[in-house]
């Protein structure tokens, strides 16, 4: 019980939630993550149309981390109530992330789809005309905000990208758009070639960062988040263990979601879960206590 | 990993519409197991290891086709292996394949067959000039042959050469899912393996678009036992690129 | 002679230097990475007036690279001209990196300074008042660069960060205002918690990621910047091999600058450059041949 | 490395401006290495290892005053060991130490003792009092005292109680650093070897702040040969935390 948490009013089991995108696509997949331990489950960035994304190569490693251009696959929110619903049977919040190219396409999508929060993805470094070329304008942010928030009564919360020169600009227009909370990282931009070759590795040419080598960003960005907002951060970025999570939460993140690290080990949430435990109750502290911890030392 | 580069060293015809790629570098593999192959310029598609040095490949769309225009001296990048592979057992063992279906199972029949495992291999193709590596499972056992036209063996499916399927330790199948679908409704499911083909993103077990309910094609499987896929969507639909679902 | 690379004018005899701040705070450490085979050395950001930097712990590991906020520590331009000389002895060219809070600062140091080119650092990402301060507006870089330009005869490269929405806008601003080339990137925003104590780790709270982890980020730069600007791109930010060379040039890259990984290896020069020389060679390719490629496939 | 958490278990007054405090993380080391030790929210400052599990501080400034403050249970941040240490050799050795420079000296002394080296030390300190190590020093061999006060032992320098440094196979040094150059002066450079104290930033060899012209102490060294020193600014100056250059 020591690791229940409340974000945005839902109520977690634990503050580790799968991120968007990762095996997100499919009601079977999340509720796997859901079984693994997770203390919710986001869902693939669903958009207007049936989407098949970018051609591959899609993801490639990188050091200590990925770079992947998807390109927002994905079969449209018409095709997608019934996966929430497949996943909902795990018996943990669903958050559906949705995308659009637009205040309009934003709010159809929220107003369609039944779930526990929604996540507006305003942050994919690599899907022209929608993604980050929405979330580095910050009228945009609090116009698509605002209107989800309108169209829904479920909480919203903005995913932010860490492609921009302050990131605390668009958290606080996520804000006054009346975001519940805003997600911290998507990826970092990225790219990678082939030597032997000269071409670019990834089929989109460039793509998004992700894995260990991101988490100082992410770090940065939920520490300078928590500093300016009055509404909560959840970090996402780079978790690999119990260590990082915990790191996060210390920068400011009421919650934490895990992303590349599930394909090494879909039993990361609750390995990282069991091993908080401990850490707590060795030093005597509650999940509160070291909530925003590094902003007080 | 990135992409290995792979320096194509000759190709051999299979079939009309197969052909052999063997490659200067070597993969340790499991048999079942595959690599993504990168047709720079084109695509990255998955293909399994018929070799520890090749690909065998069908020509089906864009990509294969732009891989059947390389030769010698042309080179791909190679990521993998990836997946599980089959579980090798003991005994008296049945293969079941269809069309290029054959790749992954001739390695897998050879590694068996030397072992002194008792292999028998059901061979199906549309005609009889469409069989694939009919040699490399004659030297490792039996082979019974089935074609969709008649021109050699079994005129019909592969799934009807089955026959008495309880005296094998183990059924390796690999083929078109709906013959597959049949072969997993004919034998007892926890004493057989099919390697699926699901189409593949990321090809690390991250993004979820291989996803037969909640197992990831490119990395708990390719190869699940019949008595996980049971209670799946298998044999039902499928997922194209977009996720949406698509009733075989 | 296979690597011999003419870069605004200085000729080198490989396309490998030693990046800013990297032993380059003495005369007797930059001769030492010239011995050790670079093409060209830069000095440590050099400024106004001495100053001691940021408080310790100023550089921290992180997951495939480094974490550092120095905080600019240098003895000044009045006490720097006798470094440089000592540099000289080595027969590479020398690059003065200096910064300041104005232009007026940037070419009182750059008048009083004699060194074969000028790296003007308007990228550091932490150092209130200068660095990112300053390169994240485009009309200050190219206010800088102007001036720069104006009081030196020598060819004047302008260091970006990469920490900015559009790092295209900058190198812009920077070509519009006369330099000669652009340097990217400076290190990556991050910051490290000490999940011990809550303590962020670096005296400075937060700092640049440097090495590995960045690579990628550098690519995309390096990769954009060559689209976007006339002028020549010298990339750097995460090489640690021959390889990371070789994917530089080809996104773009004139010439190279090594940083964090001559602090394990200070023949690293000496290493990529034969290794370099021996894959052109097996290639049957030269330098120009690879130069951009990753453009042109 | 991220620093280590290393909680104090121990506390000890070596003299009246030293103490040694002992933690619960052992590392292995060369003797001469050194550590970062990060004072939470004070600063992070070199430190030599004279045990395995401790370091010996001298009260000089903010954060070794910091250092002060702290008491069992209290915890530090460790980075390292990083660094060269002394290169260990056989016959008959000299050890020369100023101060607080027994530190990285003591557990030297113990290796080659017991590795039946014969050893020799020249302890100097400012008053009797502050003479550290003495009886590690006396386990081990030999031990000539100097105090500037005369309070024990010669009435003078260290450097004083050098004779006949040709029968030494090699002689170690550590302490301020112009007591250094003055044993360099005195001997034959090629078999002498001393630890410097330079202002460390990074200590990993990355940002040049510790350089003696190109050599840098934190990586190269702390331990250099006389012979390599020879030629440097070694004894003329050393760099401020600016990189200005302090005359001696
Ligand atoms: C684990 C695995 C192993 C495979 N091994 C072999 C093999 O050894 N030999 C062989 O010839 N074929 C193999 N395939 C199938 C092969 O990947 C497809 O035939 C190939 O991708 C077709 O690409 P295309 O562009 O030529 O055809 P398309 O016209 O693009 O597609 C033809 C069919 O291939 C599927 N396909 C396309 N891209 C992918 C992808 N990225 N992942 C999966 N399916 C895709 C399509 O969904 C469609 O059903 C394997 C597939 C999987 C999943
Ligand atoms: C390799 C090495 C090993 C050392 N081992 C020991 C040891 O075992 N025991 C011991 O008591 N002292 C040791 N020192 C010296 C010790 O690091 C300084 O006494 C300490 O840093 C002083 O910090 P302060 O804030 O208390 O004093 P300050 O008033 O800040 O400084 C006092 C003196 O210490 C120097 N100093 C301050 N910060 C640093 C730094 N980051 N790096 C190097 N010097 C610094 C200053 O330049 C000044 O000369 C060692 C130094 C080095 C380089
Ligand atoms: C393959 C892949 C697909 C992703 N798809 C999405 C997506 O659809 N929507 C989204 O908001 N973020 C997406 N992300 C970003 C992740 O949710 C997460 O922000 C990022 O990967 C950093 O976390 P990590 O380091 O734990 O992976 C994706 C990341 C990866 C690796
Ligand atoms: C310790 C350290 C000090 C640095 N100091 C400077 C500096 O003074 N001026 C500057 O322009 N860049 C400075 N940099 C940035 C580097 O020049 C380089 O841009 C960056 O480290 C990325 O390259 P790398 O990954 O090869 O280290 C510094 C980097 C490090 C690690
Ligand atoms: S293809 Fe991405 S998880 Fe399988
Ligand atoms: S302290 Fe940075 S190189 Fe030695």
């Amino acid at each position: 019980m020591m690791l229940a948490a409340t974000v945005t009013g839902l109520k977690l089991k634990n503050p580790m939630m799968l991120a968007a995108g990762i095996m997100g696509t499919t009601g079977g997949s999340l509720k796997r993550a859901a079984q693994a331990g997770a203390g919710a489950v986001v869902t693939k960035s669903i958009g207007i149309a049936p989407k098949a994304g970018h051609s591959n190569p899609s993801m490639v490693d990188v050091d200590c981390g990925y770079l992947n251009a998807m390109g927002l696959p994905n079969p449209s929110y018409k095709n997608f109530q019934e996966e929430i619903d497949k996943a909902k049977e795990s018996e943990v919040p669903v958050i559906a992330s949705i995308f659009g190219g637009s205040a309009d396409e934003f709010s159809e999508i929220a107003g369609a789809l039944c779930a526990d929060a929604f996540e507006l993805n305003v942050s994919c470094p690599h899907a022209r005309g929608y993604g980050a070329e929405i979330g580095t304008d910050p009228k945009l942010v609090e116009e698509i905000t605002h209107a989800v928030k309108s169209a829904v009564n479920a909480p919203v919360w903005v995913k932010l990208t860490p492609n921009v020169t302050d990131i605390k600009s668009i958290g606080l227009a996520a804000q006054r758009g009346g975001a519940d909370a805003v997600v911290a990282i998507n990826t970092v931009r990225g790219m990678a070639i082939d030597i032997e070759s000269g071409y670019p590795i990834l089929g989109n040419k460039f793509g998004g960062i992700s894995g260990r080598a991101i988490k100082p960003v992410a770090i940065k960005c939920v520490y300078d988040l928590y500093e300016a907002l009055d509404i909560p951060v959840i970090g996402v970025g780079g978790i690999s263990d119990w260590k990082d999570a915990v790191e996060f939460i210390m920068a400011g993140a009421r919650a934490v979601q895990i992303g590349s690290a599930v394909g090494e080990n879909i039993d990361i949430f609750s390995d990282i879960s069991s091993c908080m435990d401990a850490f707590l109750t060795e030093k005597e502290w509650t999940l509160d206590d070291i909530y925003g911890m590094a902003h007080e030392v | 990993m990135k992409p290995v580069n792979a320096v194509i060293t000759k190709v051999v015809d299979e079939t009309p519409t197969i052909r052999t790629f063997f490659f200067d570098t070597s993969f340790e593999l499991i048999p079942g197991q595959f690599v993504m192959v990168w047709i720079r310029g084109v695509d990255e598609i998955p293909m399994a290891l018929p070799y520890e040095n090749a690909i065998t490949v069908q020509k089906v769309g864009p990509a294969t086709s732009a891989l059947f225009e390389l030769g010698e001296c042309d080179s791909i990048g190679i990521r993998g292996p990836f997946g599980n592979g089959f579980d090798i057992t003991k005994g008296r063992i049945l293969l079941v394949a269809g069309g290029v279906g054959a790749a992954p199972l001739a390695p897998l029949a050879e590694k068996a067959g030397s072992a002194g495992v008792e292999v028998t291999t059901l061979l199906g193709a549309r005609t009889n000039d469409e069989i694939l590596f009919r040699e490399r499972f004659e030297a490792a056992g039996d082979v019974r042959i089935a074609t969709d036209d008649g021109s050699e063996g079994k005129h019909g499916y592969v799934t009807q050469l089955i026959e008495d399927s309880k005296k094998y330790s183990q059924i390796y199948c690999c083929g078109p899912e709906n013959m597959m679908k049949k072969v997993l409704d004919m034998v007892a499911p926890s004493k057989a393996q099919f390697s699926l083909h699901r189409y593949i993103k990321c090809g690390i077990g991250i993004c979820g678009a291989c996803c037969v309910d909640g197992l990831r094609v490119c990395k708990d499987g390719p190869v699940f036992s019949g008595e996980v896929l049971k209670k799946t969507e298998f044999g039902v639909y499928r997922r194209n690129e977009c996720g949406e679902r698509v009733r075989f």
